[in-house]
């Protein structure tokens, strides 16, 4: 009804990402400090980290529409107050992102745009899930969050069932280890002590991307980021299934954090590392 | 200034599953100097407290035919003030300040120190004559000052009634002489004193009628000359004690036989 | 001594009238009444956080005061003792639980939460203290107060751990504390507090004064001790419970406020209830104007800030102090 | 009573033996001799995570033990008084700056860090005490070291906000105390710690026998009183220090479990150090048991664990106990 | 058992700005008894604590020729045993064990408690005479028990030095002359004594020597006998004394005049 946003604030990475994808990049008037995707965010000003709203920003900013997530829920009646328009991108199940796609199309002006999105997520999505169907379904641990300059992997965060991974690992045609994981941790920790009580046949580890990783040795980040080094760290700890197997996968990239519009690049890398067997 | 008069029946009180007083009865009446003696641990300092209402004791405790159980807080300290016998907390104050907060059962809850009680507390310093410490800390004190600045402070609660527990310990001789003229005096001007010593010569001086407990009994209760026709002193502390009458003067000095020989 | 209230006063009251002004974006006099961007912040955002902020600084630093006489104890303050934890455990159970109350549309449920969760912990402390025959003597109350502290710190932990990753994070904000506010109506909601606080502060003080001397000294003087102890536990408890609800635990305020005036004024607790008040507002609002002002557009949570400057003041003052 | 320490030797032995075969796998004897995963897990995870807790838990109820009697003041411990925010904060600051020493390939150069942090939460608080004229009162070096507490603590907040992403995750982890490790050299690295402890704990038991009855009365019978404070002081911090930088900031352990030591042995403070080694082993070691174990294969730190249980046991004691 | 002398020379300490001693110089004789008096506040514990070496003095203090300066807290112990004026703190320690902890500076660094501490610890308990409260904890004895453990816990020190501060202060009568008593016949077997009261009574029943301080300077010093000659207890305490001599006895017994009329 009213007229379209044209002074958008992203404090979503992911909702950051869809905006571009809808061609609204000229109407982004700020972004968290996250936001790498596309390239063109990074020009963007920086409004703050992602989990604070700095209200006062937001009024200079004459902000005319305020793009959330899940977690900023406690600010919306304050918003309403200050009749700061927002929306909240929901990014808990892949359902959740086609919602948001939608929901952003609508507020934007460019259902249309959005619509093809989904539709060319839809596609990718399916022929991928095509491809591992009827194929038994291994027991995959995916590990989002670790320290990776220690020597032995201690500890670390894994997806558990309430997350959108737990849905991304099933349509790749795996199981997610901790589906009956009992501490109800969205993201529990796990030691070397849990790993091996969750013996999972395939590990996939998402280790971010390097220029959001600061070391406090002062060592070659080449060598931190190589393969060979990450799975190794994996390898040389507990002998559990996936290790002994060898079906350990690194990825390294932001995509990989982003339940946005690449999902599908998302889908493709697990189901590559959980069913190599199949030709892609 | 109102009179009081304090009477005691039957006294009795238990703690940690020992009866600690039982059964004590006395009464002091206006203006009456009342000394309690007796060994160690014999309840003294505990009649007091029961006496002034701080324990919860079984019997009846009486001021003006008033029960002291039936009175609160503020009603008991317009009537009574106290010298506690370990007043040596820290205690951040001046001296002036100190006593004018005795003002505070005279005080509507709201008000701060009004001229009249910046009078009364000026008159109760000069009467315990420590007005030249009136802006020193209670802190910087000698122990005889102290105990001084304690009795102002207890007399500027402007009661009828005072009590006090050992008000000479920690002083030398002449504190000892001085303390002991000024409570004489406070009391010839109309002040009812209860007070627990275990000096006797104290006693001997100063009062009327003393009351000596031990175990928590009353064993002995009587006018002060009365004490001195007996044996009853040696029976009380269990050690023999010699008298040394001094002509002329109104009572014998009492001491301890053990360090007479 | 009174010059020093009356410095302090003035010191006071400048802070306020400096602080909704101060900010990343600063804020000029003409902006009072403006329109436009810089006029809602001000009167949106400003200067409710600095109503907000002053009167929570006020009244953690006056339940510190009385807290501290009450225990007779430098250590003793609400955070110590788990009232903040308490009220934190509301908040946590309450988030976790999504249940959703909201009474006169005013205050919300989380702060209704936090404050039941106060006054649970100070009922387990008071019961603690009358379980045992005899009572408890006022060390051990101080350390099992400190043992709850304890026991809700960690059970909040382990309610944010197993919730999802929405309210966890939620509930992590929340516990680290802030004055964020849109509206005045969390600075009304809290002003009863203060108002209370500030009231039995007040009437108070002679008594607490008499009570820092011993307990049988301020009974003599006509105290009732036990009335005393148990107006000021659960007043204090209250207070710090409203205040805890709405702006989360802010550390250090209730703890070391109450030092520093003591090192400034001395004297009666009657003065003192006014220089803490005085003293813990100027100094919570001149932290929030720094959280918010030193990273901007990040914000610090502003516990942060009161305990960094804070100990700096007191330790300050504690080797070069008077006495 | 030297039936209760020979009962706490045994149970604390049990505890021991019985500790490396439960978790969420759990292992039978017949692994120590075996092959494969199972003897994998006990060798490389098991046992040396069973070894580390033991040491560090009886180290900081041994350093608690000291502190305490070394102010005569129930509320001290080397987490009140800055030693461990102190050693986070060389820890964090190391994370931070992105320095990089190891000494002898075994000690990290975050350990050393840390300790060095903990030696100048120390230093400071000595300092304090001595820049003034006369020393501090006891009870001021006391709430110098809260603000000291208070002041590290906040600007490892403050140096953890200003880090990046991935900084933010190791020192958030660091900062949450944890026993998870692969190997002995922890373990090996955290021993001279406790023996140091022990030692002097043993040592100077007597001397604290006498310093608790009285500064005076102790210097009287032989002590010399401002040397065992400078001793202990160091030492304590040191051991602290040690600890601290390799497992961690473990809450509680330091603060309560020499109050619950006192209930269950009472005595001097050669039997009380012995009593709190045992105790203090053999609790963080069933609380890490606990911590691994109850939500299995998710990991609770380990100081949640030892808050709750503790406190809900110490506050048994206090209500039910003798004295 | 080794014979000792104190001697102090010239002996000042200030303290806060203020100096609290001035120039005391005195000796005391193997075996002697010599009691230190004084107002309050004239530095009788500060002399007291000086000549044992706990605050650092200027001026001279030997044991046997020795410098107690030169001396570290050990050996001093091993010379100097002590009961402090304010033995009030909480020790938690039954008395068997608190008498123990004084063997302290007796034993190696390692090494517990030895066959010989407990039989002199049993010695001294038996001396002070307190065998049946050895199991009793210090914080459940009532004054006068209380003081006599911690006597027995000085004695268990095994010096031939004694140094007691008011040992007689918060007792009753009875207590008094037994702990009197007590020190006398420790001081028959060949202990030194030096004492601190502010009862010039136990002062003149007891000991061979008096030295009265002042202000922080010694105002008197000689035998006990020539005080009574002279009048200077009066000066010393700045108010007069009647002395009481009894038939047959030693020395006559001294009351501050205040308290004889
Ligand atoms: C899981 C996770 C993700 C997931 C899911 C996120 C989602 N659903 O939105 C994924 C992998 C998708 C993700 C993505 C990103 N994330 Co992320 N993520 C995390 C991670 C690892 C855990 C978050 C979590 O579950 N917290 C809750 C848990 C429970 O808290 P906790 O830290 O473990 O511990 C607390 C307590 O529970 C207790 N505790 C700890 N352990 C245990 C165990 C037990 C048993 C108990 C009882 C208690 C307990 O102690 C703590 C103090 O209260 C955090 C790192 C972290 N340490 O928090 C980062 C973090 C939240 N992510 C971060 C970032 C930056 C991102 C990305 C922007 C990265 C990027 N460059 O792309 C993206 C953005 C994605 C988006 N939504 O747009 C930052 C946020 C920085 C900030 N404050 O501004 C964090 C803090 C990492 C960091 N240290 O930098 N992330
Ligand atoms: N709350 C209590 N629990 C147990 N015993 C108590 C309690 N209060 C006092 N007593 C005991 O009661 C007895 C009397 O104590 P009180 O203080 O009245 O003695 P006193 O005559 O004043 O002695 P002193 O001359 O030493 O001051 C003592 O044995 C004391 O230990
Ligand atoms: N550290 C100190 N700083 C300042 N003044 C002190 C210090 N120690 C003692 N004094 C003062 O020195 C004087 C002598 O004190 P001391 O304790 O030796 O007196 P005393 O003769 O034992 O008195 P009493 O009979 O009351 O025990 C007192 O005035 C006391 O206040
Ligand atoms: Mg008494
Ligand atoms: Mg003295």
């Amino acid at each position: 009804a009213s007229a379209q946003p044209k002074r958008i604030v992203s404090l979503t990475p992911v909702g950051t990402e869809i905006l571009f994808a809808l061609g609204q990049g000229e109407n982004i008037a700020g972004v968290t400090n996250f936001c790498d995707y596309p390239p063109e965010a990074l020009k963007k000003p920086k409004i703050g980290g992602y989990s604070e709203v700095n209200f006062e920003a937001l009024l200079l900013q004459e902000t005319d529409l305020l793009v959330l997530q899940d977690m900023h829920r406690q600010f919306c009646s304050d918003l309403e107050r200050l009749k700061i328009p927002y929306v909240i991108v929901k990014q808990e199940s892949i359902e959740d992102i086609y919602e948001a796609l939608s929901k952003l199309g609508k507020m934007c002006g460019a259902e249309r745009k959005a619509s093809e999105i989904t539709a060319r997520m839809k596609r990718g999505i399916k022929a991928i899930e095509e491809k591992v169907r009827g194929l038994p379904a291994p027991t995959v641990l995916l590990c989002v969050s670790r320290e990776l300059s220690e020597k032995n992997i201690s500890i670390f965060y894994a997806a558990g069932a309430r997350t959108f991974y737990n849905e991304i690992i099933e349509r790749a045609g795996g199981k997610n280890a901790l589906l009956r994981e009992k501490s109800g941790a969205a993201y529990p920790k796990i030691s070397q002590e849990g790993l091996i009580a969750v013996d999972p046949e395939i590990i996939i580890d998402l280790v971010g991307e390097r220029s959001f990783y600061h070391s406090m040795e002062r060592i070659d980040l080449d060598e931190v980021f190589s393969q060979r080094y990450l799975v190794g760290q994996w390898l040389s700890g507990a002998a559990v299934r996936a290790v002994r197997n060898r079906r350990v996968t690194v990825l390294d990239g932001t995509v990989y954090l982003r339940p946005g519009p690449r999902l599908p690049v998302i889908l493709e890398a697990f189901a590559k590392a959980i069913h190599p067997e199949v030709k892609w | 200034m109102v009179i009081g008069i304090l009477e005691v029946r039957d006294l009795s009180y238990s703690a940690g599953g020992k009866e600690i007083l039982s059964h004590v009865s006395f009464s002091v009446k206006r203006g009456g100097f009342l000394t309690v003696i007796g060994p160690n641990g014999a309840g003294k300092s505990t009649l007091l407290k029961c006496a002034g209402g701080l324990l919860p004791y079984n019997g009846e405790v009486r001021i003006d035919g008033r029960s002291v159980r039936d009175m609160n807080e503020r009603e008991r300290a317009k009537r009574v003030a106290w010298l506690h016998q370990n007043g040596a907390g820290r205690m951040p104050f001046t001296v002036r300040r100190f006593a004018a907060m005795s003002r505070y059962p005279w005080r509507p809850v709201l008000a701060g120190e009004s001229e009249a009680d910046r009078k009364i507390v000026a008159g109760a310093l000069a009467r315990a004559g420590v007005e030249e410490l009136a802006e020193r800390s209670l802190l910087t004190l000698s122990g005889g000052e102290r105990q001084r600045a304690l009795l102002a402070a207890a007399l500027a609660q402007g009661t009828d009634i005072l009590f006090l527990d050992e008000p000479t310990s920690f002083l030398d001789y002449r504190q000892q002489v001085e303390m002991m003229a000024l409570i004489e005096r406070i009391n010839a001007e109309g002040m009812m004193v209860l007070m627990v010593t275990h000096d006797i010569n104290h006693a001997l001086h100063a009062s009327g009628e003393i009351l000596a407990i031990k175990e928590g009994k009353a064993v002995w209760h009587g006018e002060t000359d009365e004490l001195l026709s007996t044996s009853a002193l040696s029976e009380i502390f269990e050690t023999e004690f010699k008298f040394f009458s001094v002509g002329g003067q109104r009572r014998p000095y009492a001491a301890p036989a053990g360090f007479v020989s | 001594m009174n010059k020093k209230i009356v410095l302090l006063f003035i010191i006071s009251g400048l802070i306020i009238i400096a602080a909704p002004f101060v900010g990343a974006h600063m804020l000029s006099p003409s902006d009072i009444l403006g329109e436009g961007g810089s006029a809602r912040i001000l009167w949106d955002l400003r200067l409710p956080r600095v109503t907000l902020g002053w009167i929570s600084g006020a009244t953690l630093a006056v339940c510190g005061l009385i807290f501290q006489a009450l225990f007779r104890n430098p250590l003793a303050s609400p955070d110590m003792l788990g009232v903040s934890m308490g009220a934190a455990f509301g908040a946590v159970l309450y988030i976790r639980l999504g249940i959703a109350i909201s009474v006169f549309g005013v205050i919300q449920g989380i702060s209704l939460a936090a404050f039941g969760g106060a006054f649970l912990a100070i009922m387990a402390l008071y019961a603690a203290g009358n379980i045992r025959r005899g009572g408890l003597s006022l060390s051990s109350l101080l350390l099992a107060g400190v043992a709850l502290n304890f026991l809700f710190g960690s059970v909040n932990m382990i309610i944010q751990y197993s919730g999802g990753y929405t309210d966890t994070f939620r509930m992590m904000r929340w516990t680290m504390g802030g004055l964020q506010t849109v509206g005045f109506a969390p600075a009304l909601a809290s002003l009863p507090g203060l108002l209370i606080i500030l009231l039995v502060g007040w009437l108070t003080g002679p008594q607490l004064d008499l009570f820092i001397c011993g307990e049988e000294l301020a009974q003599s003087r006509g105290v009732s001790v036990a009335a005393l102890r148990r107006l000021l536990f659960l007043t204090v408890s209250f207070v710090v419970g409203i205040s805890v609800a709405l702006c989360g635990p802010i550390g250090f305020v209730g703890l070391m406020c109450p030092h520093i005036c003591r090192h400034i004024s001395g004297g009666g607790h009657r003065e003192l209830t006014v220089v803490c008040a005085l003293f813990g507002g100027a100094f919570l609002v001149a932290c929030d104007v720094a959280s918010r002002t030193f990273w901007a557009p990040a914000e610090l949570p502003v516990g942060i800030i009161t305990s960094c400057l804070g100990s700096l003041f007191f330790l300050y003052l504690l080797v070069n102090g008077e006495r």
